[in-house]
């Protein structure tokens, strides 16, 4: 199948249209607004999915394929000096979770957020979020990442401070867009070192040129930082639980798509910019991809166990899901550690389709969470566990939905995220078993933890409060269900997923010298 | 000294450190490594842009898209202000 | 040696910045932080694009001769735009905040723990 | 933000029309001379913010309502992405410059070489210009409409 070459460019250009007439359009009527957005953010998806089919379906195991789009010309001109889209499956991978998770949280707005005022910015802000998502993963030039990069962090940082009546949404954000300045602010530091001294800012360019001089070295540990930085590995965690905690439940959503862009930026940097230096030896005779990836194994073993043993002492509901969050990053950096430490080997490359499959396995079940969480607090207005109880009997969709989170988040059988945590076992095993142990152990804490919410929040007595507590809407019942759909999905075919998506993901990160030769080819 | 000022202090003198390293080692001021790209947007600026301001040409033209990107920046915080200052429905 | 003075100046200016960010206690004193290291990464980023002895890159009636690189000087217009919505942003809620705690001490500024 | 002595608002009324006159001199000459749509617009909207300044916030509200600022960068977001739009449907690529080459409007190619150039050159980049300058002026004078009047409110409450 066909799709015209300017597909890339509308995925971006779509939503940045529709975030600018949004704010003409809610002038006219509430209704037409919502109905506009979803709209948009349909076709997006839209957009988002033909593009996949044609690239999962063009891109065999040796040749991944690209898909380049040049803005302003038709051809590229040597040396690069426009800017590209460079659309591999590790991008589009990506991109499908993006627009998953922001059209459920649209969906779910249109009741959720009913109730309060400024809804024409609360969209507008929302697709511009997607359009700076979408633009990280899509784009080939550095800049052009970092300017997306900031895009992502003010809109989102805007929508975590949407609730201003409350201070700690407040607080939440101005922490959160401290971060993500000083992680911009040394991405693009990081940038400019690298332009100084090739002169380029294509990534594919860049890749070809780079020598690893101390400079690079330097280059790379920044992007890296700032970049794990934002994706919330553990010394940098602090925002995370208070972002996500205090945002309204759609947003933290869509926070945890912009979260998934850092971390996919992460996996570009190391595999794709620095890639062709990947297996050379550095200091000592230790090749750099053993050096990074066991700098990121312990980060990540920390990860999860202060995300676990955190989530664990929680009252407040969506705190404790953002700590597990923070536990099922750690989960994904365990594996591209691994991946990176064993490159070359089996079990390596398992680790890697293991961690690029846990990436939307846990964007699917902890946004249902939070979904969830979302919805307790539409019908009960509490956050805290300790004021719950007795929910089950009035909410029974909600109760069967968070039975469903639950399980697949801690990985448990039938559903998602056994599948991609089974991969991460095996592998992290045959790197170092203590590793696999500390993995499956903080998982079945994690759900021991759900286990307690679950018993405190849905079980027990009927509280005489909570009398009149209803179902929530049925368009909120719908975003939810849409999730869990695609959790069973995932959870009774893994292989289908794993072969027809996750490979050739993983693939395209591997195969550096493929991704050189089809974008700086066709010049 | 507190615990936070500790802290502090080791991410600032490691921050500190990498910095001023990557400061003696750039290339001497003034005079380039490598120029390629810069010198084909000098060359060829007026004849495929037809403007004579070179900044502006990669501004608006090379790099358009980043451009776009910048607008929209401005106009997300712009939106974040407004909406930040919004009246409540409890007010 | 003598020809780095500018990337010097540069990494100056964001070790301000970032001493002004890690060990002040008032919010503002952290957004003058977080300001001055974005004037530093702007500096660096303009200071890479001059050759020695060369005119801006504007053909409209120059005098002739080397020209300096146009692309690192439209990447810092870029960055500063950036930078100044950042600063809007930031600076407006930190104005909230004042409204919420009365303070800008960034330690009684704490009601999210653990 | 509250209303300064006459001296200051009367220098204002004399200095605001030329700085005006000029920030819409830099984004008009953006393809020719330093400056852009970035800059001129900065221009215009700290001529705007003095005015601001020196009347006060009430005063300024009353003139101009930030819905309608909003509406105008809006406006010149919506005209810059079109011109994009329109490079994708003129030009077959998007941002393509489908202007220059055309005899009419701003699609001179100046002669190559350092020279006195002609205004009517560099296809869609006057137009992205005036897009961006208009988009720049509105949003920069809307954030700082907003704070300082944000600001006032909250003094006068607590009084």
């Amino acid at each position: 199948m066909n799709i015209p070459a300017y597909t890339p460019a509308l995925i971006v250009a779509v939503p940045l249209l529709g975030a600018f007439l949004t704010l003409l359009i809610s002038r006219i009527n509430d209704k037409l607004r919502n109905i506009f957005v979803i709209l948009v953010l349909g076709l997006n998806s839209l957009l988002v999915g033909l593009l996949a089919f044609n690239i999962f379906t063009k891109s065999t195991p040796d040749s991944p394929f690209i898909y380049t789009y040049i803005f302003g010309a038709k051809d590229v001109t040597l040396p690069v000096v426009r800017i590209l889209f460079e659309v591999d499956a590790m991008s589009i991978f990506m991109a499908i979770i993006a627009s998953i998770l922001v059209f459920v949280a649209v969906i779910y707005s249109w009741s959720f957020m009913k109730e309060n005022t400024g809804l024409d910015k609360y969209y507008t802000l929302l697709l511009l979020l997607t359009a700076g998502m979408l633009g990280m993963m899509l784009t080939g030039d550095m800049f052009n990442f970092f300017v997306f990069l900031e895009i992502t962090s003010i809109a989102s940082c805007a929508l975590i401070a949407f609730w201003t009546n409350k201070a700690e949404s407040v607080e939440a954000a101005f922490k959160y867009i401290v971060i993500s300045a000083i992680g911009a602010l040394f991405v693009l530091f990081a940038i400019a070192l690298l332009y100084g001294q090739y002169d380029a800012l294509n990534i594919a360019v860049l890749s070809n040129a780079i020598q690893y001089t101390f400079l690079d070295k330097i280059a790379l540990v920044l992007l890296i930082v700032a970049l794990a930085m934002k994706a919330g590995i553990v010394p940098m965690h602090m925002w995370l639980p208070d972002s996500y905690g205090r945002a309204p439940s759609t947003v933290t959503l869509a926070l945890v798509g912009a979260t998934l862009a850092s971390l996919y930026g992460v996996l570009r940097v190391i595999f794709t910019l620095y890639g062709n230096i990947l297996l050379e030896p550095a200091k000592f005779d230790i090749p750099v991809n053993m050096f990074i990836g066991w700098l990121i194994i312990p980060l990540a073993v920390i990860s999860i166990i202060v995300g676990v043993i955190m989530a664990l002492r929680q009252t407040d509901f969506k705190r404790l899901i953002a700590f597990a969050a923070v536990a099922e990053i750690g989960y994904m950096f365990l594996a591209i550690g691994t991946g990176l430490a064993a490159m070359g080997t089996a079990y390596g490359r398992t680790a890697l389709e293991g961690g690029i499959f846990h990436i939307i396995n846990d964007a699917l079940d902890v946004g249902l969470l939070f979904l969830v969480a979302g919805a307790i607090y539409y019908a009960t207005k509490e956050w805290s566990l300790d004021e719950m109880g007795g929910l089950a009997r009035n909410m029974k969709y909600t109760t069967i939905f968070f039975i469903i989170g639950l399980l697949a988040v801690a990985g448990m059988p039938p559903f998602n995220g056994f599948a991609s945590k089974l991969l991460i076992y095996e592998s992290t095993y045959q790197l170092n078993p203590i590793l696999a142990i500390v993995a499956i152990l903080c998982s079945i804490l994690l759900l021991a933890t759900f286990v307690k919410v679950f018993h405190s929040a849905f079980m027990g007595p009927k509280l005489p409060k909570f009398k009149d507590v209803k179902e929530v809407p049925k368009s909120m019942l719908f975003a939810m269900g849409i999730l869990v759909c695609i959790i069973i999905f995932f959870g009774l075919f893994p292989n289908l997923v794993l072969e027809n998506i996750v490979r050739p993901a993983a693939d395209a990160l591997l195969s550096n010298a493929q991704y050189l030769s089809m974008v700086l080819g066709g010049a | 000294m507190s615990k936070r000022n500790l802290v502090a202090a080791v991410f600032f003198s490691i921050v500190a450190v990498i910095f001023i390293f990557s400061a003696l080692l750039m290339h001497p001021f003034g005079v380039l490594d490598e120029s390629d790209m810069d010198d084909y947007v000098i060359e060829n600026t007026q004849e495929e842009t037809g403007a004579n301001n070179g900044v502006t040409s990669v501004v608006f033209d090379y790099r358009g898209f980043d451009t776009l990107g910048e607008a929209t920046v401005l106009f997300t915080a712009v939106a974040g202000v407004i909406m930040i200052f919004r009246r409540l429905k409890n007010d | 040696m003598i020809y780095n003075i500018p990337f010097i100046a540069v990494v100056c200016l964001i070790l301000i910045g970032l001493y002004a960010l890690v060990f002040k206690r008032n919010l503002i004193k952290m957004v003058i932080g977080i300001t001055l290291i974005e004037s530093g990464v702007n500096l660096f980023l303009i200071t890479l694009g001059y050759r020695k002895g060369s005119i801006a890159p504007i053909y409209t009636s120059s005098p002739g001769g080397i020209m300096a690189l146009p692309i690192p000087q439209a990447l810092t217009l870029t960055s500063i735009v950036i930078g100044v919505a950042v600063l809007a942003l930031m600076l407006s809620l930190v104005i909230h905040i004042y409204r919420h705690y009365g303070t800008l001490d960034v330690r009684k500024v704490r009601r999210l723990k653990e | 933000m509250t209303e300064m002595s006459k001296i200051v608002r009367t220098i204002t009324a004399i200095a605001f029309p030329f700085s005006m006159i000029y920030g819409l001199y830099v984004i008009a000459h953006g393809h020719l001379t330093p400056g852009g749509g970035f800059q001129g617009g900065a221009v215009v909207a700290s001529a705007c913010a003095m005015v601001l300044v020196a009347f006060g916030s009430k005063w300024t509200l009353d003139k101009i309502k930030e819905k309608r600022l909003s509406v105008f960068e809006s406006i010149g977001a919506i005209a810059f992405i079109g011109l994009a739009f329109f490079g994708l449907i003129f030009g077959a690529v998007f941002f393509n410059n489908f202007l220059v080459g055309n005899d009419y409007l701003f699609g001179i190619i100046p002669v190559v070489g350092s020279g006195l150039a002609d205004i009517n050159t560099a296809g869609v980049i006057p137009l992205m210009n005036f897009a961006v300058g208009l988009k720049v002026i509105a949003g920069l004078f809307a954030i700082v409409l907003v704070m300082a009047y944000a600001t006032t409110n909250y003094k006068e409450g607590k009084k």
